[in-house]
């Protein structure tokens, strides 16, 4: 059950994921960004992690996308402005190169997760990934973090006000 | 306290000089003046205080400084410093006085001088490795903007030169510190930089002494200079003023002698021994080299400071040599150098401020119309070559005369340096001062006025006192010399000998006994000379 | 008591000179001269005293020494500033103040034209002042002041005339190859005091007996260095190169420095030191050897050169080989002998020499001279005495000397030697002779605008003087008789060497070594000294300087186109003249290749090699950092593509 | 391996290749959205391993990350659209070649 | 469902210095925004916040003081770090007061954000959870793009900002998939729990953990800017306002280094080896290519960049050295650095003006006799980078090389000293410039009162530091 949508699943996501970087269009990036998001909520659900799974689907393929999407129409990026990647004989070159370095680091990587030897997931009982469990948690366990990502936010918020003011004043 | 204060005074001489105003030139050499006066008056009362028959450290004062690190401000004089503070203080004198024409910046001048000055003197009293460190590395700055400044042409290069050689010396010596002051920590408990007790209580094993003492080595040996290491010299000493060249003739070559006894010969006796014949042959090389490459020099200067190459070769090998003829040769030669170059270079500033130029083709003839230089001149010249009755020969024999008792062929090829000196020396001599007045542009020019006779006459009279009755300088260092060479003696790392020594001088000098005298008389015993007896 | 006061006669010359060289252009010329000459003879009245001081000494005391000051020290080697008299010393005292006095005197005269007058008498005050310091030293080293003292005194005096090269040249030459010798002199100190842990002169004579075997390896090498001391100072082979050039001074100064005094100082030291000398007999022979072969290619140069000056420079060379020659076959009176009647009649030719100059206006080429006998008559009279005396011709000094080294030469010596000795003599007769005859007799070959004339008094009393001297001098050691060989009895506390046992002493050293001493029996023969011998040659050197003479007599009045004849096209006498072309090969085998290699060291090893490393690291760390800065390619792209390559090298670096 | 379940090495995998995917849409692309784009791909890379690793140790701080990350990757993106913006002010392009003033 | 109980482990007190900053960096901003035309107000809250931040970090008593499930302590190593941030944070608000009006910068969410950022550092500096330290880099990151772009109308500022926020954020990726390897392989975010598990693990080494540490590596050697992560400093440290670029060198990068400390001597000491030789490698690469960039410089702003990236391979090596006296000395380096840091940046403030920004290394053409104090403190301070004695650069380095010469690296000491031997060079070539050269253009210095008092404390500081160090020496060891 599991095999049957972990693979396809996973594979979308990939798909996505290079459909992302290699689209032409900002806009077709972004499109398929955010189905790779959604996948990857899937891939939570699959993991149990409910709680996540609805916050990557509210915060990352909603709001984040959409400040994405906003701002992709507010500079009016049209398709040339990035001629895509394949465009002269030296870029060419130098893509075969990444891509051989990208698969030369996957293997890599590879060969050290595939080293781990957890491959049966624990008893989870059933609290696991439950807004309650992860609330309990995060209020008594992880509270400090929880009240910092305030600050972070504040301090994003501002400076993200700071810079896109209008005017200079 | 009051060496506290003696070494600090030009330091705060330079503070009080801030703030005057530039324009007040006279002023401010005046104060420069005085206070270099009053230090080197008051390092004199030191010197008649000095008791002469220890060799214990004397005006000592010993306060925590960083107490969390076991460093203290621990300094004091001995015999081996004691004359190299004084001679600080005096050239310090000299080169305020030879300076007083300077015409830029001529309060930042003096302020640099006499921060020099305490650099210096801080080197020699300080009795903490990281203390001495402090001040090794701080009188750079000062000299490295002296050079800079007020220095030549070319002296970006050649005051950066200076610098950079001397600081990648220095640095390794760094290391070598913290590993010894960790060492010192381990082996004893006790977390101190304090010379005296690192002296007493280091113990490594050979291999170890060697790489540290190489450490040392590195740093002293690039100031000193050793024969691959000079090249820094001639640049440095061409570029720099007139009073520059004669402070770094002067002292800072010192250091690096001073260094040695200090550091390399104490700390690593076994390790020195070791090395006594590497440093024999490039002090050699360095004689003969620094001689011969002077020979064709085309500059004054350069000329000097070839040939101090040279004669630092000489006071390295006779601290090498490691017995007290060599040790107290290399000490009086240390002060015969400072003296004696630091007049040459006065003397070729006397024509460069006249001419603006050094090179000895644009001279000739000098002496008709400059006599009173050309005498000076001449002492100084002569003293450099080692003319006996003059200081240079007091240091040179006592140094030949050590490094004899090690190899009679190290001394031979040393003794040859002397040759070559009276070669270089007269014949730039000739060049300079004799033959006929030729170039139209010398004809004018003046003999030595009174300031530059003030600042040359002293040397001179040292000359002959050194020469001629070098006592009262040499007990200074007597008994510490001989407590320097009881602990660097092989004795105390190597096995005794059975047949070692019945003989009355000379304690680790490669001694000849009757018997070994014997067999080598036998040996080589002539054969019946056919013409002796028809 | 008296001999407290020697420590003054250094002393006065050096004052004399102090004040002539600081006030010498204050005071006038006459003050000047008054000074000098005045110093010199009052040390030389204070010799006097101190001889009789000396005289006084109790029975059984040959020396005294007087310390004046501990000179330096270190550990337990210390050197006194001290003086010695003894019978050695006292007569180089005697020759030194005496011959000085003399010709400070004419020296008045003889510069007295000069605007530098003061110059030259602070120097030539200040040489005797060093010389006195070397004949008086009580050890090697104080010597060692006098007798570098002496070459800077003589560098300044050669240099006198400073705007000519020549003279700058010369005496730099001086100077230089006399370092030589100083440097191998230096070095025999050093193994001296290695060896007695005292460099004073009565301790190391006395103990050189007990501490070194005869003939062993290292007094043979001590003896040696000493020796090529010597032979810097005193112009022997190989380093008499600048002695001939030193001519370029002023004749005074040639007179006292150059034939009288100081390049005597060599064989002073080696009779200082005979006790060493003795001790090795390779060293003797070598000493006779070089004495012997400087003596004979001296004279034959001395035969072909024009310049009067020149001849008498290259005779001079000769007679000291005389000397070196009598030091090694173990005559040292007779050495002393030497030096002392040479120092006297060759004093007076380099005067009387001065005043031929002085009278036909500085011109020294004998070729341009003749027939100056009528024009100064009593420079002709002494300056005639005086080549008899160094010809050989009995009775005057030079004879009974020159015959005292012969007959030793060919007793204590052997026939080699001997014959170098008598070849020397008739050359020196001839050559001597030639001098005169040229100068003197004959046709006048005077430029025509110079009217010769008579010095002026103060310049022929001494010369007059210094004759009588040359005269009578060989009265210090009659031959024959040897009760009467003054001078012989009087060094003989110095030169008293015990071969027995110093021998004994060997052996004994040897065979606590282990080794057995070979046989030196035949050392201690007694040699007998057969009056029939000395007689016999005696007559013959008087016979080989008259033929000497007659030879001169020949070639330059007789038949005065002989030379000419004889000389043309003869490669041999080309080599002669041209001194054996040694300055030549010097120049070229040493100086040349020492100032190239110089050069070379300093532009290709120094600036090329050494600083061309330093300044190399620098560049390559410069060419590192231009390249590297290429990396900072402000692409944004090209920062993470770093990043990449780093994760990737780490990880690989991690497994 | 038991056929019924993914070995967690799968899900570790999947996340690699995604931060893979997003290491190499940093460096081909010149866009500087599609850059950020990217950086976002390997931020939600890392989530899959954190909860994957939660799910198989039975943990929850993992959780807990990927939610700061999330927090994270909001703040992030908003100022970095926010330096976007003001950047294109001055020079309307979003050609990252041609940010090339401070270099060397 | 049961309430959930407010944790034991809350303990405000251990927390009053980041409660009493961000209370302050809100003020600032309420205040910014009611408070009108006058700024003064603002420099002086912000002032007080940080003093009464220094202040308050001492409340808590006795240290080291676990908190939050342990994962927040107040230990020595926090207190000092909060001094040493409060004192950059405060200067560079001292030495931004005039700047900012000089160009025309709003104080008001600048003061904010340099407050914010310091709450994100003192954070990091007392972190002991992977997360928590996650979210102070962010905090810093994130207030420094903004004050890197705070330039809006200036190009370099904004391609500054740029560059750094895509680096910054992409080296986030890095260090997250890094703790997350981490977490995965020991099961725990907290620094504690990890070095147990690490501990009993020993060096049977983990690929999965071994990765994690590659990762980290990156990351903290990202906010280090060590070689080969280093590239987004020098142009970012050239385009952003300067007292922001002094900020930046000093105090984030002191906690990153706080962090990164912690992280490496605490969680990981029984994988030394496994990491000792990757450090070791950035290190030396840090030290050589910071200086082989600083050499050619002419502009003075990339100059100390480079330079400050060639300090960061100096203090890597007090990572690898990781024993108590490393830390103490990362500690004082870091303080001596910051004094000296601010002069420097101090100075070259004052020679700019509105417009021209003088940072060419010719401007400062003959200084030493136009300026002579000025000149001589630039050349106290350069000294003290350079590291030579009397100055604070000197011990600090001492300190340093002591600490890892203690723990046998000497071959990576010799390698920093030959290394601080090629960075005399670039430092003496300032004052080439300032005193051996001819005075090329006119200065038109506006001796600002505020600058000149960092300057001068920055004189101060080094030279109290180089000389009586003791009493700081003896605060910092623990």
């Amino acid at each position: 059950m599991e095999l049957l949508i972990f693979y396809p699943l996973a594979g979308f996501c990939v798909v996505l994921a290079l459909g992302v970087v290699f689209n032409n269009s900002p806009v077709g990036s972004a499109i398929s960004l955010i189905g790779m998001m959604l996948g990857l909520a899937g891939i939570f659900v699959l993991l149990q992690a409910h709680f996540i799974a609805i916050l990557q689907v509210i915060i990352y393929a909603g709001a984040i996308m959409v400040l994405f999407m906003f701002v992709i129409m507010l500079l009016n990026l049209k398709k040339g402005d990035d001629t895509g990647w394949i465009s002269r004989d030296k870029n060419l070159f130098l893509s075969i190169l990444t891509g051989a370095l990208a698969i030369g680091i996957l293997y890599k990587i590879g060969d050290i997760l595939f080293s781990t030897k957890m491959d049966s997931p624990a008893t989870l009982p059933d609290t696991f990934g439950t807004v309650a469990n992860i609330g309990e948690t995060l209020f008594t366990e992880f509270v400090l973090p929880f009240e910092v990502a305030s600050i972070l936010l504040l301090a994003a918020m501002v400076g993200a006000v700071v810079l896109a003011k209008n005017k200079l004043d | 306290m009051f060496l506290t204060f003696v070494t600090f005074l030009p330091f705060f001489g330079a503070l009080f000089l801030v703030f005057l105003p530039k324009e007040s030139t006279g002023t401010i050499k005046q104060t420069a003046l005085a206070v270099a006066v009053a230090d080197f008056l008051l390092s004199l009362y030191l010197w008649t205080n000095f008791d002469n028959t220890t060799h214990a450290m004397q005006f000592s004062m010993n306060i925590p400084w960083i107490e969390s690190w076991g460093i203290n401000y621990h300094i004091g004089l001995d015999g081996i410093s004691l004359l190299l503070y004084v001679m600080t203080t005096f050239l310090t004198m000299i080169c305020v006085i030879a300076s007083w024409e300077i015409k830029k910046h001529i309060r930042e001048y003096m302020i640099a001088m006499l921060v020099l000055s305490t650099g210096m003197l801080g080197v020699f009293i300080a009795l903490d490795l990281f203390m001495f460190y402090v001040f090794w590395e701080f009188q750079l700055i000062p000299m490295y903007i002296i050079v800079g400044v007020w220095g030549g042409p070319r002296r970006i290069y050649a005051s950066i030169k200076f610098f950079l050689f001397t600081a990648v010396g220095s640095l390794l010596m760094l290391v070598a510190i913290l590993w010894i002051y960790f060492h010192i920590q381990e082996t004893t408990g006790v977390a101190t930089a304090d010379i005296l007790y690192i002296t007493d209580n280091l113990d490594v094993p050979l291999g170890t002494q060697k790489w540290l003492w190489m450490a040392f080595f590195l740093a002293f040996a690039i100031k000193v200079p050793m024969f691959p290491f000079h090249t820094w010299l001639p640049d440095a000493h061409v570029e720099a003023p007139t009073a520059g060249s004669v402070i770094l003739a002067g002292v800072l070559l010192k250091m690096g002698t001073y260094g040695f006894l200090r550091f390399n010969l104490p700390f690593f006796p076994q390790a020195s021994y070791e090395f006594v014949p590497m440093i024999a042959w490039l002090s050699i090389i360095g004689i003969v080299y620094g001689a011969l490459v002077a020979m064709v020099q085309e500059d004054l200067k350069k000329l000097v400071a070839y040939s101090s190459v040279s004669h630092l070769g000489f006071v390295m090998l006779g601290i090498f040599a490691l017995n007290p003829y060599g040790i107290q040769g290399a000490l009086i030669q240390n002060i015969n150098h400072g003296i004696s170059t630091g007049a040459l270079f006065l003397l070729v500033g006397v024509v460069y401020d006249r001419r603006h130029t050094r090179l000895i083709s644009e001279f000739g003839g000098l002496a008709k119309i400059m006599p009173r230089y050309t005498v000076c001149f001449m002492i100084a010249a002569l003293s450099s070559i080692g003319l006996p009755g003059m200081n240079g020969f007091v240091g040179e024999f006592l140094v030949l005369l050590g490094i004899f008792q090690v190899n009679g062929l190290w001394a031979a090829c040393a003794t040859s340096g002397v040759i070559l000196a009276a070669c270089y020396i007269l014949w730039m001599f000739q060049r300079v001062m004799f033959l006929e007045l030729k170039n139209p542009k010398n004809i004018g020019m003046k003999d030595m006025n009174m300031r530059e006779m003030i600042t040359v006459v002293p040397l001179v009279i040292l000359i002959f006192w050194i020469g001629l009755y070098p006592k009262p300088f040499m007990q200074t260092f007597d008994a510490s010399v001989n407590h320097l060479v009881s602990k660097v003696s092989p004795d105390n790392f190597r096995p005794k000998k059975d047949n070692h020594g019945d003989s009355s001088h000379g304690e680790h000098a490669q001694l000849i006994t009757s018997n070994q005298m014997a067999s080598l008389n036998h040996k080589l015993q002539m054969p019946k000379n056919v013409l002796n007896k028809d | 008591m008296l001999l407290k006061l020697t420590c003054l006669i250094p002393l006065y010359p050096l004052i004399g000179s102090i004040i002539n060289g600081f006030f010498g252009l204050k005071i006038g010329k006459d003050a000047v001269a008054k000074i000098a000459c005045g110093s010199m003879i009052l040390s030389f009245l204070t010799a006097v005293l101190v001889f009789v001081g000396f005289l006084m000494l109790p029975e059984g005391q040959h020396a005294y020494e007087q310390v004046v000051w501990s000179w330096f020290g270190a550990g337990d080697f210390s050197v006194d500033f001290g003086f010695q008299v003894d019978p050695l010393t006292l007569v180089m005292m005697f020759v030194v103040t005496g011959v000085g006095s003399i010709i400070h005197v004419y020296a008045v005269g003889y510069m007295h034209e000069e605007y530098s007058f003061y110059r030259f008498f602070a120097y030539f005050n200040l040489f005797a002042s060093a010389m006195l310091l070397l004949v008086m030293g009580n050890n090697f080293l104080l010597m060692f002041i006098g007798w570098e003292g002496v070459g800077c005194c003589s560098y300044f005096l050669i240099g006198y005339y400073f705007e000519k090269k020549s003279a700058c040249d010369a005496g730099t030459k001086a100077f230089v190859v006399n370092r030589v010798g100083d440097f191998a002199f230096l070095l025999a100190v050093m193994y001296i005091f290695n060896i007695f842990g005292t460099i004073d002169f009565s301790e190391v004579m006395h103990a050189a007996p007990e501490k070194l075997i005869y003939g062993g390896e290292i007094v043979t090498i001590i003896t040696m260095l000493l020796f090529v001391g010597a032979t810097g100072k005193s112009a022997q082979i190989p380093l008499y190169t600048w002695l001939p050039d030193a001519m370029e001074g002023p004749t005074p100064v040639s007179a006292l420095i150059h034939a009288a005094t100081m390049v005597t100082a060599g064989v002073y030291m080696v009779v200082r030191c005979n006790v060493l000398f003795s001790l090795s007999p390779m060293t003797m022979t070598v000493v006779a050897f070089i004495g012997g072969t400087t003596a004979v290619m001296a004279a034959t140069i001395g035969m072909t050169q024009f310049d009067i000056k020149r001849v008498l420079a290259y005779s001079t060379v000769s007679q000291i080989g005389y000397m070196f020659l009598a030091c090694g076959v173990g005559a040292y009176t007779a050495a002393i002998f030497h030096l002392v009647t040479h120092a006297f009649f060759k004093a007076c030719l380099f005067l009387g020499s001065g005043s031929v100059i002085h009278g036909i206006h500085g011109e020294q080429d004998m070729r341009k001279m003749g027939g100056l006998k009528k024009h100064m008559p009593t420079t002709y009279k002494t300056f005639l005495v005086s080549t008899l005396a160094i010809a050989g011709i009995p009775p005057l000094s030079g004879f009974f000397s020159k015959d005292e080294v012969l007959y030793h030469s060919l007793i204590d010596g052997n026939i080699i030697f001997w014959g170098m000795g008598v070849s020397a003599a008739l050359l020196t007769a001839f050559y001597m002779f030639r001098l005169v005859f040229m100068t003197f007799h004959g046709e006048s070959r005077v430029d025509p605008s110079v009217h010769p004339h008579e010095s002026p008094k103060i310049m022929t009393m001494p010369l007059v003087i210094l004759a009588g001297l040359a005269t009578v001098g060989g009265m210090l050691g009659i031959p024959l008789m040897h009760g009467w060989h003054i001078l012989h009895n009087w060094l003989e506390p110095v030169i008293h060497f015990d071969l027995a046992s110093a021998l004994q002493h060997s052996e004994h050293m040897l065979h606590e070594a282990g080794q057995h001493a070979p046989s030196w029996t035949h050392l201690l023969e007694p040699k007998d000294h057969n009056l029939w011998i000395e007689s016999l040659l005696m007559l013959f050197s008087a016979a080989v300087a008259i033929t000497g003479i007659f030879g001169a007599y020949m070639f330059y009045i007789k038949r005065p186109d002989l030379p000419e004849k004889f000389t043309k096209g003869q490669w041999g006498f080309d080599l002669v003249q041209n001194k054996y072309y040694v300055d030549e090969l010097y120049d070229e085998s040493i100086v040349k290749p020492t100032v190239e290699a110089s050069k070379l060291l300093w532009k290709e090893c120094d600036a090329k090699g050494i600083d061309g490393a330093v300044n190399g690291a620098a560049k390559t760390i410069g060419w590192f950092s231009r390249h590297a800065q290429t990396l900072q390619s402000g692409f944004v792209r090209n920062y993470a593509l770093f990043m990449v390559v780093g994760f990737i090298s780490l990880l690989l670096v991690m497994f | 391996m038991l056929e019924d379940t993914v070995p967690l090495s799968h899900y570790l995998m999947l996340s690699a290749t995604l931060f893979v995917i997003g290491i190499v849409g940093v460096l081909v692309r010149r866009n500087v959205i599609v850059v950020f784009m990217s950086i976002e791909i390997m931020l939600n890379a890392v989530n899959i391993s954190l909860i994957s690793f939660d799910h198989y140790m039975n943990l929850s701080s993992g959780q807990i990350f990927s939610f700061m990350v999330m927090c994270v990757a909001a703040a992030e993106v908003s100022v970095g659209l926010a330096i976007i913006i003001s950047m294109h002010r001055n020079k309307p392009t979003v050609n990252l070649d041609e940010f090339n003033l401070l270099k060397w | 469902m049961e309430p959930i109980l407010a944790p034991e482990s809350i303990d405000l007190i251990a927390l009053a210095p980041v409660l009493v900053l961000s209370v302050f960096a809100m003020m600032v901003l309420v205040v910014d925004l009611f408070g009108g035309r006058n700024k003064t107000l603002l420099v002086f809250i912000s002032l007080v916040g940080l003093l009464m931040t220094a202040i308050s970090a001492f409340a808590k008593h006795p240290i080291p003081a676990y908190s939050f499930n342990d994962s927040y302590i107040v230990d020595h190593l926090s207190l000092f770090f909060i001094c040493i941030f409060t004192i950059s944070s405060a200067l560079t608000i001292l030495l931004s007061v005039e700047y900012n009006k000089r160009e025309g910068i709003n104080p008001g969410e600048y003061f904010a954000l340099i407050l914010f950022c310091t709450v994100g550092m003192i954070l990091l500096a007392s972190a002991t959870d992977m997360i928590m330290i996650f979210l102070g880099i962010e905090i810093v990151s994130i207030c420094l793009y903004v004050l890197t772009g705070i330039q809006r109308g200036n190009v370099r500022s904004n391609e500054a900002a740029l560059k750094y926020f895509l680096l910054g954020a992409f080296a986030t990726g890095f260090l997250l998939y890094g703790m997350t390897l981490i977490y995965g392989s020991t099961g725990s975010t907290n620094l504690f729990k990890i070095a147990e598990v690490t501990q009993n693990l020993g060096a049977q080494s983990n690929p999965l953990l071994l990765m994690g540490l590659v990762l980290l590596i990156i990351g903290f050697g990202f906010k280090v800017a060590s070689v080969p992560f280093h590239m987004w400093s020098p142009d970012v440290y050239q385009g952003a306002p300067t007292p922001v670029t002094a900020f930046m060198s000093v105090g984030p990068k002191a906690a990153a280094f706080a962090a990164f400390f912690r992280v490496f001597a605490e969680a990981f000491p029984a994988m030394s080896p496994s990491w000792e030789l990757l450090l070791t490698i950035i290190a030396v690469l840090s030290m050589f290519f910071g200086n082989l960039g600083a050499i050619m410089q002419t502009n003075i702003k990339r100059m100390l960049a480079f330079s400050s990236i060639s300090h960061a391979g100096f203090l890597i090596m007090a990572v690898i050295t990781k024993t108590s006296l490393a830390g103490s000395s990362l500690l004082f380096y870091m303080l001596a650095y910051s004094f000296t840091t601010f002069g420097i940046f101090g100075i070259v403030i004052l020679l700019g003006r509105k417009g021209e920004e003088n940072l060419e290394m010719k401007n400062y053409s003959g200084l030493a006799y136009k300026h002579p104090i000025l000149a001589l403190s630039m050349t106290i301070l350069l000294f003290s980078l350079a590291g030579l004695p009397p100055f604070a650069g000197f011990i600090a380095k001492f300190y340093l090389f002591s600490a890892a010469i203690q723990e046998g690296l000497v071959t990576l000491v010799i390698i920093a000293v030959l290394n601080s031997a090629v960075s005399f060079y670039y430092y003496l070539k300032v004052i080439i410039f300032m005193y051996m050269k001819e005075q090329e253009t006119e200065f038109r210095i506006a001796l600002t009162p505020l600058t000149l008092f960092v300057i001068v404390i920055g004189v101060l500081g080094t030279l109290g530091l180089g000389i009586f160090p003791n009493s700081i020496i003896a605060l910092a060891s623990y």
